[in-house]
């Protein structure tokens, strides 16, 4: 989330679109609730099933599941068209005025560069003109017909709202009254808050369709105010806390990148990522890049990490392709992974289609499971009927199932989708022998560490000098951990500025990532955790609540990672010369009387640096301002571009009816073997989504009595006329398929998944939750994602859970 | 806990007064706003921890309600309805059922047994179990269809209205968890005043109709709703319009109580006085010789 | 059997004294209410985070004891924490039934081991667990282990052997197994963000 | 001097009888104990309030069962006829002991006639309201109203069955030489005679 839980309440207007945050995020919906009841906020719903969200909603408009660019490029357009939109905010903010190649172009649904044997892009032309001064240019008037502004505007012209309604099936009239509405908070005292989760990042061009959502906020100056922004609402408790630990194939903690196998050079590696700036007088944070790897490889391998030998960068392993979920189940697959360890994650339920996942796993040699329940994943080589029909001789897997403690059992902390990082704290013991996660890690780790020490084995010199220094080797604490990730320096740490003023004393916790230093006289495991364990103890257990300004900021609850930030790009709250748009909801402000920046939050910016300055707002970025061009950053384009999902109803996508290759993402990756678990719309011709409901937390609660007593069967959702068609009655059981499996289930026939006009065609949607399997209380059910396609989206790879087609029949 | 004998305004086939008719205490009252309510089950949820229940794990039959029905080991559930109330515009309601605590409650005037239920001075209306004999009196009572008899013990089992809570100062269970603050608790003045704050809110969103439900006709109630269509309650799954104690409990438990009692003494005084006037009705000697 | 007069008025009288002695709420069973005891007067307060989703909700654990040595704290109650700025004592369903999640039956309670082509679990040790893991972990690694690629640049990486890590275990679990990981140069490694 | 004594019950008749009279007691005072507060101490006797509802419905057709039988038995013998009508203008008389000149009547005279009528029309009700309150077996099957109507059936048939036993116990009682009709089997020729004449001439008749 750009901002956070409370700010919700600070709102005018609630647009809940790829999410369903009532029923995912009830308490968090809360403050949903409030903004209505004391701002007297409007809240709006657009999803393909009228939720339990849209049960409370002023506004309700259904749409087909994936087609939100269409819907949010169809917006752009309005706000263009009508010109609703926060003239100096997007002036000032953001790449209106910014020049674009000349190379770059786009054509009939394909942008320029692409290689369609290899389904990506060269993105050399997408990018920026660089002036002889090594600066982006621009031109301020707008008038120039490559700048940002123009090519945005040609680009989504298209979007008309018949158009938008001949693809999404959104009724017109529903269309432009959610335009009407979004476009009020243009005024600089207004703002919407936009709330997604997986509705959006699960489909195949998913990462786009939250760009073009982003892009519609920065039209509407809503990024960085109070009571606005982009808010995902993240997953799992700790979800935020491991990617921003960067638990990722590709990740280093703080979002630093893993080297390619081409950057065999530790400077060029550095060099390629501590971005310069491409404006004057801009902050480019990123180019202290060199001090947060310094400090993070000092953390993990001590007095081993030094100047000489690159602080180990060698000792990283290197990238010759991205290692997400889908790659490894596809290798795993192929026969080239051996050994899996699952750590409180069920990929058996949780990973799309699942014939394949199943298969795979009895490909391993070894498969060991860490978690407090007894996972479908741990037992899929048993035999459970027609649930999950394998014979076990037949698979020569070793498996592992280690108990580890539950949240109740151990003390430690986690990142809220707010980014706010709290502790919590042991209340009782595990129940048996369970042992805490830390305490299986280390047992394993130094079981490894031992062997190699013994028999020596291939490169054991990270292994071996990784630092271990826990009072407890055998079980290290959350406390050493914590302080660990936050940060100390180990020589003197002197203000740059002056360099008598001690900053840190050497062994100190640093108080930042301000006090980071390159020259490895600091460690730190993550730079943007830094400071949350300082001299002054731990603050991600600070308990104050109080909220001076009334706008729900709690500075001294917990600790919110950047530097206790509780809102984003909050300079972008107050007009160039530092007044905030709204005073009411005073975010920060410039303070010329103390040269400071001021208010209910920590400022995102440069405390210090005044408005005369020209600095903008958006400091992690070169620019200093806000993207609408997204350059070379995407897989599939740098304006977002409506493709049909890879499994849809339609034969081709409205806006491109004639080219094929821009039916559906192609920059997507799909795997060889693939394509022909693909169906087509003449056998499958429904079009499916898979959903959570609020009665049950993914595949844990099923094995809870509370939450299988309020949820206890398995269930499929479907329009009366489809109902009607297919002479199903509420109660029946049905058969659902897809090219890659089927589940059967209770239908529940429904006023609440419309059957949608799609371009004159009638298109019905069948609704899947995936809560049930073979374990547990709750009665036993078919895993959902039997049914879901193996393709992800282009930049992220998350898989496409969200759109597909099936068929159904009554059994 | 202590005896509560002080907080008793009444108390199930008593025919004497509580302590408490001496003197006003405050009320309280829940308020469900359904305007507000996302259907969650939280407050089902909040309610089975903290009460210790757990129902059976049932099945799907085709909605979203489960347990599909009040239970003694459920003691509320939501209801779901499908309406639309303006032709094309979908509405989702859902209410939160449960016992209402009425402030003239039939469960308590039908109940048979002394003390099996009470009705405190804050209104709360509480079953005691140990004093109940099971005989599902308080469910003929009951104008909301609320108590249920347990297949295990056979006594009769509704909310409690968290009285464990309130007793020491909290809120209802289920209260305390609702994530939206659909359920508010306090007391029964301030709950009236922040429905009308929301029916104001309401209106001005196009409900012309809000309104709050304290029915009347059973002395008010201690949960109250505040429904977008007050004017057709029934929309919420059958919502009672004109809710009150049926006129057959009434007369059963009512008048007919006192005078058939009344009338079974006067029949034995009646043989009574007959014999101490009359004298036994016997065969003479004479009969008995001829 | 003649009852006399005499002996039929006593009957009357006593009937009538009862019965109107019935009727001014004199009956013999007659008990006084009294609610239930509060169940967590004397137990322990511990304060914790809902594991579930990532709105982070504040709970309260209530165990029963006082933690004393002779009293393993039993958890017998959680309800949402009032002074926490995010949810103010509320929670969701789940979050209303983190008790049952505690106390699950499927909770796994010791180290167990399935061999090839077994149809059932065999309950083993820790130190057989970790012995055995380790073992298989290196025996991959030394044989898969690619330290330079084709063209002979250094990749150090070691892709046979993958790991899915628990978005739902806390920054300090996170952190250790990042670093366990890259030590042992995984790559085959993700989380839950994507699904 | 030996009495003269004949024959009114058989063994038969005074076991469903006191079977039934006994059952009838006891429902009336679990009944009349969940009908009024009053009367609540009376569930003492089947051993508190629960047992009370526990046994009352099971005690209940236990009654059903040996009255009907009971009933048959003497269901031609309650007819009503013009004699009876007839004696019944003179029940003033007769309650002041003061009657004289009565018609001959039969067996049973209007009162208890009525006594008979009465029984099986509230005993049939009783039965069927009972069933339809009788926790939990057979309450959950039926609509809340019809639930409600049986209580009310019940309790207003209860009432009358119970006045109409008070009657019946009293006349009993006030009618010297009738108990042991009931009792021992047999009564005195004389008080035959005199309070069912009719009858009296039919054994007399029979019995020569």
């Amino acid at each position: 989330m750009t901002n956070h839980w409370v700010d919700i309440k600070n709102t005018d207007l609630v647009l809940i679109m790829g999410g369903n945050a009532a029923e995912a995020h009830p308490c968090g919906f809360k403050w949903v609730t409030e903004a209505k009841a004391h701002r007297k906020a409007k809240l709006i719903v657009v999803d393909p099933r009228f939720t339990r969200s849209a049960a409370v909603a002023d506004f309700y408009a259904p749409i087909r599941a994936g087609t939100d660019i269409a819907f949010l490029g169809g917006l752009i357009n309005y706000l263009l068209i009508n010109d609703k939109i926060q003239h100096e905010y997007v002036k000032n903010y953001t790449d209106f005025s910014f020049l674009v190649k000349e190379e770059y172009g786009f054509e009939d649904g394909i942008f320029t560069g692409y290689n369609a044997e290899k389904r990506s892009y060269d993105k050399s032309t997408w990018g920026y003109q660089i002036g002889k001064d090594g600066f982006v240019l621009t031109d301020p008037s707008l008038e120039n017909p490559r700048c940002v502004y123009r090519m945005m505007k040609a680009h989504y012209s298209r979007y008309t709202p018949d158009m938008v309604s001949t693809i999404c099936g959104t009724p017109k009239d529903a269309f432009l009254k959610i335009c009407a509405m979004a476009a009020e908070t243009s005024a600089p005292n207004k703002a919407m808050t936009i709330m997604y989760a997986l509705g959006w990042t699960q489909h195949s061009q998913g990462t786009q369709m939250i760009r073009t959502a982003a892009m519609v906020q920065l039209l509407l100056g809503n990024i960085g105010v109070a009571g606005g922004g982009m808010n995902a609402l993240r997953g799992h408790s700790n979800i935020q806390g491991l990617t921003d630990l960067g638990l990722l194939s590709n990740l280093l903690p703080g979002y630093m990148t893993l080297p390619s196998d081409a950057e065999q050079d530790y400077k060029t590696y550095i060099e390629k990522r501590a971005f310069k700036p491409m404006r004057p007088g801009q902050m480019s944070y990123w180019q202290n890049y060199g001090k947060f790897f310094v400090s993070t490889m000092k953390a993990w391998y001590g007095d081993a990490a030094t100047a000489e030998n690159n602080w180990a960068y060698d000792w990283l392993p290197k990238l010759d392709k991205g290692y997400d979920i889908l790659q490894v189940f596809e290798n795993m697959n192929n026969g080239s992974v051996n050994g899996y360890i699952c750590q409180g994650f069920n990929p058996l339920a949780a990973a799309p289609c699942k014939v394949k996942v199943s298969g795979s796993l009895a490909k391993l040699k070894f498969l060991v499971t860490i978690d407090p329940l007894a996972t479908e994943t741990s037992e899929f080589w048993q035999n459970h009927g027609e649930y999950n029909d394998v014979d076990p001789t037949k698979i020569a897997t070793e498996v592992f199932r280690l108990p580890s403690t539950c949240f109740a059992e151990e003390d430690g902390s986690l990142v809220s989708s707010s980014r706010v990082l709290q502790w919590h704290w042991k209340a009782a013991e595990p129940p048996g022998d369970a042992l805490g996660d830390q305490e299986i890690l280390a047992g394993i780790f130094l079981k490894v560490r031992e062997l190699y020490k013994k028999d020596g084995g291939a490169f054991p010199d990270p292994i071996l000098n990784l630092t271990w220094k826990h009072r407890q080797p055998y079980s290290p604490s959350p406390e050493e951990l914590a302080k660990e990730f936050s940060g100390r320096a180990l020589k003197e740490v002197t203000d740059p500025k002056d360099a008598t003023k001690v900053l840190v004393k050497a062994g100190e916790q640093i108080n930042g990532f301000g006090e980071l230093r390159d020259d490895g006289s600091t460690a730190c495991g993550c730079w943007i955790f830094a400071g949350c364990w300082s001299e002054k103890g731990n603050l991600m257990a600070r308990r104050d609540n109080s909220d001076p300004y009334g706008i729900g900021q709690t500075l001294n609850w917990a600790f919110a990672w950047p530097a206790n930030r509780r809102i984003l790009y909050n300079r972008a709250s107050c007009d160039p010369s530092g007044k905030p748009y709204d005073p009411k909801r005073k975010v920060i402000g410039w303070d010329a009387g103390v040269g400071k920046w001021t208010g209910s939050d920590i400022p995102d910016f440069k405390a210090d640096s005044a408005p005369e300055e020209g600095m903008n707002p958006f400091i992690m970025n070169p620019e200093g301002v806000a993207r609408f061009f997204a350059i070379d950053k995407m897989a599939e384009g740098p304006f977002p571009e409506h493709y049909e999902p890879m499994e849809s109803p339609l034969l081709n996508n409205p806006l491109h009816p004639k080219n094929d290759q821009a039916r559906a993402n192609p920059a997507a990756r799909v795997f060889k073997g693939d394509w022909v678990t693909f169906g087509k719309p003449d056998k499958f011709p429904y079009v499916c989504t898979t959903y959570r409901l609020t009665e049950h937390f993914h595949f844990w609660t099923k094995h809870v009595k509370t939450s299988a007593i309020i949820q206890p069967e398995q269930f499929v959702e479907m329009g009366e006329e489809l109902a009607k068609e297919k002479g199903i009655k509420s109660g029946d059981h049905v058969r659902v398929k897809s090219n890659r499996g089927f589940i059967v289930a209770v239908a529940v026939v429904t006023k609440r998944v419309p059957t949608l006009n799609v371009g004159g065609k009638k298109v019905h949607t069948v609704g899947v939750p995936i809560h049930w399997g073979f374990m547990g209380l709750a009665k036993n059910g078919y895993i959902t994602n039997s049914l879901t396609p193996f393709v992800g989206d282009a930049n992220t790879q998350t898989p496409e859970f969200k759109a597909f087609i099936v068929n159904i029949e009554k059994v | 806990m202590a005896l509560q004998s002080l907080d008793i305004k009444a108390r199930s086939a008593t025919t004497t007064p509580s302590p408490a008719v001496r003197g006003e205490a405050i009320k309280v009252a829940k308020l469900i706003d359904i305007s507000k309510c996302i259907g969650c089950k939280a407050c089902q949820v909040a309610c089975m921890e903290w009460n210790d229940l757990r129902d059976e794990v049932g099945t799907n039959a085709g909605t979203y309600d489960n347990p599909r029905d009040l239970t003694d080991q459920s003691w509320t559930v939501m209801r779901f309805a499908e309406v639309e109330v303006q032709a094309g515009k979908l509405e989702w309601l859902i209410r939160k059922d449960g016992c209402m605590h009425c402030a003239d409650p039939g469960c308590l005037k039908a109940c048979p047994a002394p003390g099996a239920i009470v009705q405190y001075t804050n209104g709360i209306v509480d079953f005691h179990e140990e004093n109940c004999i099971g005989c599902g009196y308080c469910i003929t009572g009951c104008p909301f269809n609320i108590p249920r008899i347990s297949k295990k013990d056979g006594k009769a089992y509704k909310c409690t209205l968290c009285s464990d809570r309130v007793a020491v100062g909290m809120e209802p269970a289920c209260v305390k968890t609702c994530p939206t603050g659909a359920i508010l608790f306090g007391s029964k003045d301030d709950m009236i005043h922040h429905a009308e704050g929301r029916i104001t809110d309401l209106k001005e969103r196009g409900y012309q109709n809000a309104g709050l439900y304290d029915p009347s006709g059973v002395g008010g109630t201690h949960v109250m709703y505040v429904l977008q269509h007050a004017d057709q309650p029934g929309l919420y799954n059958n919502l009672p319009k004109d809710p009150h104690i049926s006129p057959m409990v009434s007369l059963w438990k009512g008048v007919t109580k006192p005078l058939a009692s009344f009338a079974l003494g006067l029949a034995v005084f009646a043989g009574f006085f007959h014999y101490v006037t009359s004298g036994p009705n016997e065969v003479k000697d004479e009969e008995h010789t001829s | 059997m003649q009852v006399t007069r005499r002996q039929f008025f006593k009957i009357c009288a006593a009937g009538v004294s009862g019965s109107s002695l019935a009727v001014l709420g004199f009956s013999p069973t007659d008990a006084l209410a009294e609610v239930r005891t509060f169940k967590l007067a004397r137990t322990t307060e511990t304060r914790n985070t809902c594991p579930y989703c990532s709105v982070g909700c504040g709970i309260l654990i209530y165990s029963l004891g006082d933690k004393s040595k002779n009293a393993p704290a039993e958890i017998i109650h959680i309800e949402g924490d009032p002074d926490h700025p995010v949810n103010r004592g509320t929670l969701c369903p789940k979050g209303a039934g983190l008790l049952d999640f505690v106390q699950s039956p499927s909770r796994l309670k010791h180290p167990e081991y399935r061999a090839p082509g077994a149809k059932e679990w065999k309950r083993i040790s820790w130190d057989e667990a970790f012995t055995r893991i380790a073992k298989l972990m290196k025996d991959d690694r030394d044989k898969n282990f690619i330290a330079k690629n084709d063209k002979g640049d250094t990749v150090n990486r070691w892709v046979s052997t993958g790991m899915l890590a628990a978005s739902a275990s806390s920054n300090e679990t996170g952190y250790l197994t990042h670093k366990i990981a890259r030590s042992l140069g995984m790559l085959a490694f993700d989380n839950q963000a994507r699904v | 001097m030996s009495e003269q004594v004949v024959t009114r019950y058989k063994v038969s008749e005074r076991a469903n009888h006191w079977v039934t009279a006994i059952s009838f007691i006891l429902l009336a005072a679990s009944g009349l104990a969940l009908f009024h507060p009053a009367f609540f101490f009376m569930n003492n006797l089947l051993g508190g309030g629960t047992w009370s509802r526990i046994l009352h419905p099971f005690i209940g057709v236990v009654m059903v069962v040996s009255f009907f039988i009971f009933a048959t038995q003497l269901w031609s013998q309650n007819k009503i006829t013009a004699a009876d009508r007839e004696w019944q203008k003179h029940l003033g008389d007769i309650l002041c002991n003061k009657a004289t000149q009565l018609p001959e009547i039969g067996k049973y005279n209007i009162g208890q006639k009525y006594l008979f009528w009465i029984l099986v029309i509230t005993i049939a009700l009783l039965l069927v309201s009972g069933v339809v309150m009788w926790q939990p077996w057979f309450t959950p099957i039926f609509p809340i109203v019809l639930v409600r109507l049986a209580s009310l059936v019940h309790a207003i048939a209860g009432f009358i069955a119970i006045l109409a036993i008070i009657v019946h116990i009293y006349s009993a009682y006030w009618v010297k030489g009738s108990v042991r009709g009931m009792t021992r089997g047999t009564v005195t020729a004389a008080w035959a005679k005199h309070h069912h004449p009719g009858w009296y001439k039919d054994i007399s008749k029979g019995n020569r």
